[in-house]
């Protein structure tokens, strides 16, 4: 099951979904929206994703843990739009009959889903700026002038 | 020859506009559409090698040889998670 | 935080008490009751621990995870008493700045845990017979007729 | 001197008992438990090398000295998670 969503994720449900008879073990991976970034304080933060292409995407990641691993249920949920700090960003869960394929399944597709799936974050800093997550670390003076000139509109 | 742009994230801000269709000329490969990019806001020359296409939602090479009418999706790093 | 409890575990709740404003990854291992255990189908989990041993031992390896990785949040929780076919026996959660330390720090955990702490397994199999984990590997037949006469009392 | 033994799972239900009070002679060591309960069941042998005890709510080798009013535990094999 793969998801994206501007609400909360409920974790219990995405468990609930992940547990059959069979399964021995369940492992969970939940990104939380962080305080801090690159030493800078970080107030809120904001998801867009390209909604079909990420959809699609995340369907392959599953298709793929699938194939790698014997999974008896594999869940990938992303929320969009603005996620406060201590909010979950994103839920990924994989369940097995044991731990060590729920384990490396599990990190299989955040390490994927992270590398590949089209979804961009943009950080809400305590000094006022607004800028695309590693969009300053290519041309950092010109970039920060352009988001606090972004602001003011 | 007719395709669909789509840009996100700061590709978006940088071009100025999120979808777009645009005319290219011959029988384009998707690296035209940097090429145009750059002409449109020349900060793209900066950003050029982080940026992956995808066609049709699928990633391409820059290499790849464009359709009429292909979507051709202009996806910054992406940063979920 | 580190916990025995004979209610339903509230996964919710643990995620809760993990994430803290600094936080970037949570990593969740939900050991569930399987229904086959050895090729046998099994209907129902009974487990009891050396309680006042088995929290301390939690206590040490909440502590000794917290020495190896920078963790923002450790918990154990270990289900006692009847567990039914697909409910959680174990959850260990663990958060920090970055997902390959909740990982790591996960699975070290529940790895150890299984290893070291004082749980103890009864499996009720759909045959009627009801077997401490692992006994009739040792000498199985003896073990299964014992088991067999024991349900009868 | 007098020890207190603790058994559980498997082990409570070969000896017959969960608690006991034992009295053993001059220093033991952690081993003489097992000595001991191999006497009240000689199953025990077969389990012997898979047990472990505790004194006092810590892991010990079966070298270990007992003290007055220890309480051992026996501890079968684990199997929580």
């Amino acid at each position: 099951m793969v998801a994206l969503t501007l609400n909360p994720i409920d974790i219990e449900a995405v468990v609930a979904k992940l547990i059959t008879p069979a399964s021995g073990g369940v492992n969970v991976f939940i990104g939380t929206t962080r305080n801090h970034s690159h030493g800078r304080e970080v107030t809120l933060l904001e998801y867009e994703a390209f909604e079909p292409m990420a959809i699609e995407l995340m369907g392959d990641l599953e298709r793929r843990a699938h194939e790698q691993w014997p999974l008896h249920g594999v869940v990938l949920v992303h929320r969009l739009g603005k996620v406060s700090i201590g909010e979950a960003s994103v839920v990924v869960g994989v369940s097995a009959s044991h731990r060590k394929e729920a384990f490396e399944a599990c990190r299989y597709l955040i390490d994927s889903l992270k590398k590949e799936v089209p979804v961009w974050k943009r950080e809400h800093f305590a000094d006022g700026t607004v800028e695309w997550s590693g969009e300053n670390q290519k041309s950092q003076i010109k970039k920060q002038n352009k988001s606090k000139s972004e602001i003011k509109n | 020859m007719k395709i669909y742009l789509r840009l996100f994230a700061n590709a978006r801000d940088l071009a100025g506009f999120g979808e777009q269709a645009v005319d290219l000329e011959g029988n384009p490969r998707a690296a035209e559409v940097l090429d145009y990019l750059s002409r449109v806001n020349p900060e793209f020359n900066a950003w050029r090698r982080s940026i992956r296409l995808a066609v049709n939602r699928r990633y391409v090479d820059e290499g790849h040889v464009l359709s009429e009418n292909d979507e051709v999706a202009v996806i910054p790093p992406v940063s979920g998670g």
